[in-house]
């Protein structure tokens, strides 16, 4: 590696990681859009500290839990702690180096992917869920099952030699951030009101579309940074034509998944559901996550439109089933990141279909699993769910004692 | 004296408003609400869920008036507020025992 | 070229594409934030929907239309599909080569371009038109109409000899937004209540006034990756330098536009105008875009302020004459956008006036009555403009079934 | 230097440069969030206009004064107009060269962290004072009093040699602008209605959390261009390896001081106060700008979470002492600037105490005196407080003739 | 006729709703409004500044009926806008002497 | 019992509410409306072109009260919510038939 190589890779890094940790916004402003304006504060506060606790965690245990260098075994990577030390000029100068970037920059994209899985929880929990209770979790989450789990591909364990591939966290940060916050859904159960006593779902509008939508483009944008920087490195022909091509795919995604759900929402609905767009764009945006650099941008058009579409039906089917989920967290990082590690195996030869149904069962397995052991303690002891009183009349005043729009008369009771 | 409360269609205020002040009504108070009625409400959908819509904005208008003034204030509320279509709206008549002009502390008739 | 100078130029082109896609994030809250709140799930939907399809369109057929390396002819283009190769090590590294970037990175950064255009003509049709009607133009004018004219100057058609020099498209994009914006204007005639039955203008405020001024500092800070990108490379001293400037002069000329335009705005009405003061910040930026990186700074401040003034004349102009445009949009892009052009050759020897006259004319010409041509095809079909009934009670509930601020009470009939 | 060093290390100070431009969207937000909304045109209009008027007085004086290259004297700078010569290729590239980059993307760099510091007055004198005595005071700020003072450090005047050390201007930029809004708010006095008779302080909400909450990720992003664009150079192995962990400390010292508020105000009053746990964040953020290069991550961890404590600490007792600020601008900027001062020598030898004593007082002083006596001149001719009705009724109708939120029924009075 | 006002709590809008149409009743007017009564509201702190929130939300409803009627609405009303708990809110009834429809102009009765 | 409905500015709400409290007021109920009457609005320009805004921001206060309390209530409301400038607002006073406390059922003077 050459100087100025190692500078451009570390920098392109350090831009990236500044354009995920904008995505926190993004989803802090998708969930605050689309719950009611009596619960806008609560999640503005679970949104901004989840973020603040992922990086103090990752920081602490989480990196090295993640990226132990030697870990104990294929499972279990070993405790350690802080950052690793940074790279010396003669290191990377020597001949045959492949240290490509800093270490504190490797670090600083890493921790952001730890928020970015923690914030897919946050929203479907959204509207009755104790705050301190989810923070407790977001701990644990953050600090030991991500990157427990990412251990396992990304920092050289078990999944690394199962044929495995996921490029940007399709699995290891959208699938399992969607699998904790489905075991806290099922501990947690609906929100008052959702369902009528016969069982159909109502609508529990969200009180301000203008922030989810700019949610949704922020973390458009973000994603940029999110798959556009997994590449690692930019610094040479290669690596900066794969960039660009999964820059290309990623939006190509996102803008096919949005006009999919868009017309199916028309075609299901007879009209045009903005909260569907939204959506349908986020599916297409995670479902090119775990391969958005080996598909042409024309295959990349067509996996964006599946996402679009199957978030639409598995938002209503997960509604159906009195899975309530009100941002839709759950169809769009779980279900959609799902087909998107199954259709890697399309365009990219060193991945294969029982690859990554291991990685699905696995990751999705140990942290639906651990996740559910989590929620449940917390169930247990301190209690994960609101009065139904606070509920009611709102988590704002009972968790945060303020209002999120004080100055406008508003319907809550 | 009369407290009447008229329930319009939000679009009619200003028309209203010009109105009455035509025929000498110089002071009124405005409110939002929602009405209920035979004009039905319609059925929505949001992710797929059903929803009604079943209170409709209306504007609702407080008008206090000597007795002399009651019956030429509803017509032009009548006409005015009218569009012909379902939810126009209601006039309600009650009667005022008292009135007073809080800056002056004048009562009745000298209050409106 | 070198791999490095290749990596970092890409790098570049893929940052500034970032920043242009987010500027749809700003003509979407600016919108938002200037239409009445009735108006605003409708407004949203459109803007996200109108940028995806942008993309895909400009994919399909937009962007080998607008560069087909070679034209069928200096007016047509001829057909093609996709996107370019990408480029070889080997032919980068070539002696003599002058390819700089990646073609996939080059597509990345122009398909954001044309929904910078497509978002123009959102904001000024808003409020009345039918947001379907409104998706299929966006779908002729990405595909065809605005590659077809980009093609005349930075494709190497027509004019590409008459000495018409637009560094960033304040006349290929932002004039010819407004011109497709114009015609569809004039076929859809103003907002209902907009004028007195004696023809004043009334005043419609918009509904969120902090969504528009976010909206304006997206955009402000988007243009950067508008001007700053249209230099194309960035890996020498020369063209280094050059982004600088182009940098300096953006930032310079969108200040000295909202200066200026405050100050007219306070002389002719008595008070601040906020309003006034982000359309002053983006008529800056419009007319800087011709030609940011030639002018010194002190006349991109002359330019930018000229901007601000025109744009407070022309939006109250375009008012007395019953041209209904809710947010300003053909103010601030299309006379903001020949004022940029004309005043282009002050600073760049490079450029005619006659050159200039000409794109003005040919891009204006051509996209004004190709518009209107598909603006009215869509009028005699499916129609343009909401019923009357669903235009009072707003397009939200007509057109997208939903609120955007249902917690709140609100003026609407 | 090498071209390829010169041109990444411009570009990298131009993405920088945006970030920090992003901010003054930031402190919009979080000041429009944080005032009643009868007030938030007024508030979005000063910002708008600060940050303009900002770049136009160090362009055209404020910039020369900072930077004359040589000064009369250790004190004053001189006067001197525009922006300085762009380098030559021969001179970059000469031996032992030390131009690093573009002088104009050093302006571009430098005319954002003006507009920083006139956006921290723009919050604590918040919805009393009058809009245009305020404009005056960002032309006198920005061009005069900024840039002399900055001159000392930056530019090579006294404190060059006093062994003062601010790496990215937590007392230059911070500090400076926490002064200046102190000296303003003393003149100004408390908004009407903060006090109880008998002297309680009275809980005026914001009007808009969600907006705040924006405003704060928004700095937070931005503040990655701040102290990483402070470096002023990446193109090497030691820069870039020096920004990576910029990077690091500046996100884990936010991180640390938004969970440290959060805590500590769950501590005194029972409940998750947002607005606390948003100035918690920030008072990392300005807590580490004074030296993020130095510290070990886990020290950064500490110097934020200090910070994030003291805000709390600092918010209730100004609030007790009558000085009313409404979005406690003086306390993370000021009181956490000091923070930030005297703790660079635990981490940073070529830093002493005595040396940040100096420049504390100086700068500090400096500012304070000049702005007060700026302020005092305005409050006898032009005043600057509003009318007390206009007060009542909010400052958005006398000021600026519109409404922020026009379609809302509101509280106003 | 009577116009029957009552205050209640915003969760029960949808059961009285209900329960109020099985009765007979056609139309209704809702508001959105604050009350302050024995039930006590609450203390908060914002950024460590106390403020009391003593008005609470409530909901109005306006509903004019023909005397026969009266007894049955109030009934309705009071059954089913109750919780049992503190602050389930009012029925106040006065005497309403004309009703006006404004789409047609009929008056009372009929107008209802 | 009587009904009365104050209209007051809104900077006023707190004094009344704490001086009705004192003369024994123990419930009363709050509506944002906006008022039109003497008090002329302001002509404002938006992009240039003008607006009235001609409703101005008034409180509605409704109270209930037994008839003994009516002379004293409304002096209170008068003195507290007076400013002396135009647009303080009115009192209107209308004849009560029935009160209900939906929680307990009871009527009348005891349902205050
Ligand atoms: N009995 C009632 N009491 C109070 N308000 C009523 C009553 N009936 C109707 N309203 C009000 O009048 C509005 C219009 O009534 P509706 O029955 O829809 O149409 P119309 O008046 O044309 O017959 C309703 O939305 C409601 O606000
Ligand atoms: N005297 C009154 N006049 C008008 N409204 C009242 C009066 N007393 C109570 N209310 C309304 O009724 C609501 C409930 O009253 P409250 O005294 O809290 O409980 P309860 O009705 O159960 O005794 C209040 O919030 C207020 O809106
Ligand atoms: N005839 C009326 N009927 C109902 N409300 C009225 C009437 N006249 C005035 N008001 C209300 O009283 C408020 C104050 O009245 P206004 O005439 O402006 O001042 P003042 O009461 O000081 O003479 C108005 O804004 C309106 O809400």
């Amino acid at each position: 590696m050459t100087e100025i190589e190692y500078a451009l890779n570390t920098f392109y890094l350090l831009v990236c990681a500044a354009l995920v940790m904008w995505m926190a916004a993004g989803f802090t402003m998708l969930e605050a859009g689309l719950v009611r304006a009596r619960n806008t504060v609560e999640i503005l506060t679970k949104n901004v500290a989840l973020y603040a606790i992922a990086c103090l965690m990752y920081f602490l245990i989480g990196y090295q839990l993640m990226y132990p260098g030697e870990g104990v075994n294929a499972f279990w990577p070993g405790i350690g702690f802080g950052v690793s030390a940074e790279h010396a000029l003669a290191d990377v100068t020597a001949e045959g180096s492949e240290i490509a970037f800093s270490s504190l920059a490797d670090f600083m994209f890493q921790v952001v992917f730890v928020a970015t899985a923690m914030s897919i929880v946050s929203g479907a929990v959204a509207e009755r869920m104790k705050l301190w209770a989810f923070l407790v979790f977001a701990v644990v989450m953050t600090g030991v099952i991500y990157p427990w789990q990412g251990y396992w591909s990304w920092g050289g364990g078990l999944l690394s030699d199962l044929g495995y591939s996921d490029y940007a966290g399709g699995g290891i940060v959208h699938m399992a951030g969607a699998a904790a916050a489905l075991a806290g859904v099922l501990l947690l159960g609906p929100r008052a009101g959702k369902y009528t006593p016969d069982g159909r779902p109502r609508a529990i509008p969200g009180a301000n579309l203008p922030l989810a939508t700019l949610g949704m483009f922020i973390l458009w944008m973000g994603w940029f940074g999110f798959n556009g920087g997994s590449e690692l490195a930019v610094a040479g022909i290669g690596s900066a034509n794969a960039v660009a091509k999964v820059f290309v795919n990623t939006n190509l995604a996102a803008a096919a998944g949005l006009v999919a759900a868009l017309l199916l929402a028309r075609f299901l609905f007879g009209k045009a559901d903005l909260t569907m767009a939204l959506n349908g764009a986020l599916a297409g945006l995670v479902s090119i996550t775990a391969g958005p650099s080996t598909p042409d941008p024309g295959l990349a058009v067509l996996i964006g439109a599946a996402g679009g579409l199957l978030v639409v039906v598995s938002i209503l089917g997960l509604d159906r089933i009195r899975i309530d989920d009100p941002v839709g967290a759950i169809s769009v990082h779980g279900v959609c990141g799902i087909l998107g590690l199954l259709v890697v195996p399309l365009s990219n030869d060193e991945a294969s279909l029982v690859g990554q149904l291991a990685g699905i069962g696995l990751i999705g397995g140990f942290v639906f699993v651990t996740s559910l052991a989590v929620w449940a303690a917390l169930k247990a002891t301190i209690g994960i769910r609101v009065h139904p009183d606070d509920e009611r009349a709102g988590l704002d005043f009972a968790e945060c004692g303020m209002e999120a729009y004080p100055d406008f008369a508003h319907g809550g009771d | 004296m009369k407290l009447i409360t008229a329930i319009i269609k939000p679009f009619k205020l200003d028309d209203v408003r010009e109105a009455l002040a035509d025929v000498g009504v110089q002071g009124m108070t405005v409110s939002e609400t929602r009405g209920f009625g035979r004009q039905k409400g319609h059925t929505e959908l949001y992710r797929g869920a059903e929803y009604v819509v079943d209170f409709l904005p209306k504007i609702k208008l407080e008008i206090a008036v000597p007795d002399d003034q009651v019956e030429r204030v509803i017509e032009t509320l009548a006409e005015t507020a009218r569009s012909g279509r379902i939810g126009d709206g209601k006039i309600f008549v009650t009667a005022l025992e008292r009135v007073v002009r809080i800056r002056t502390g004048e009562v009745n008739e000298s209050a409106l």
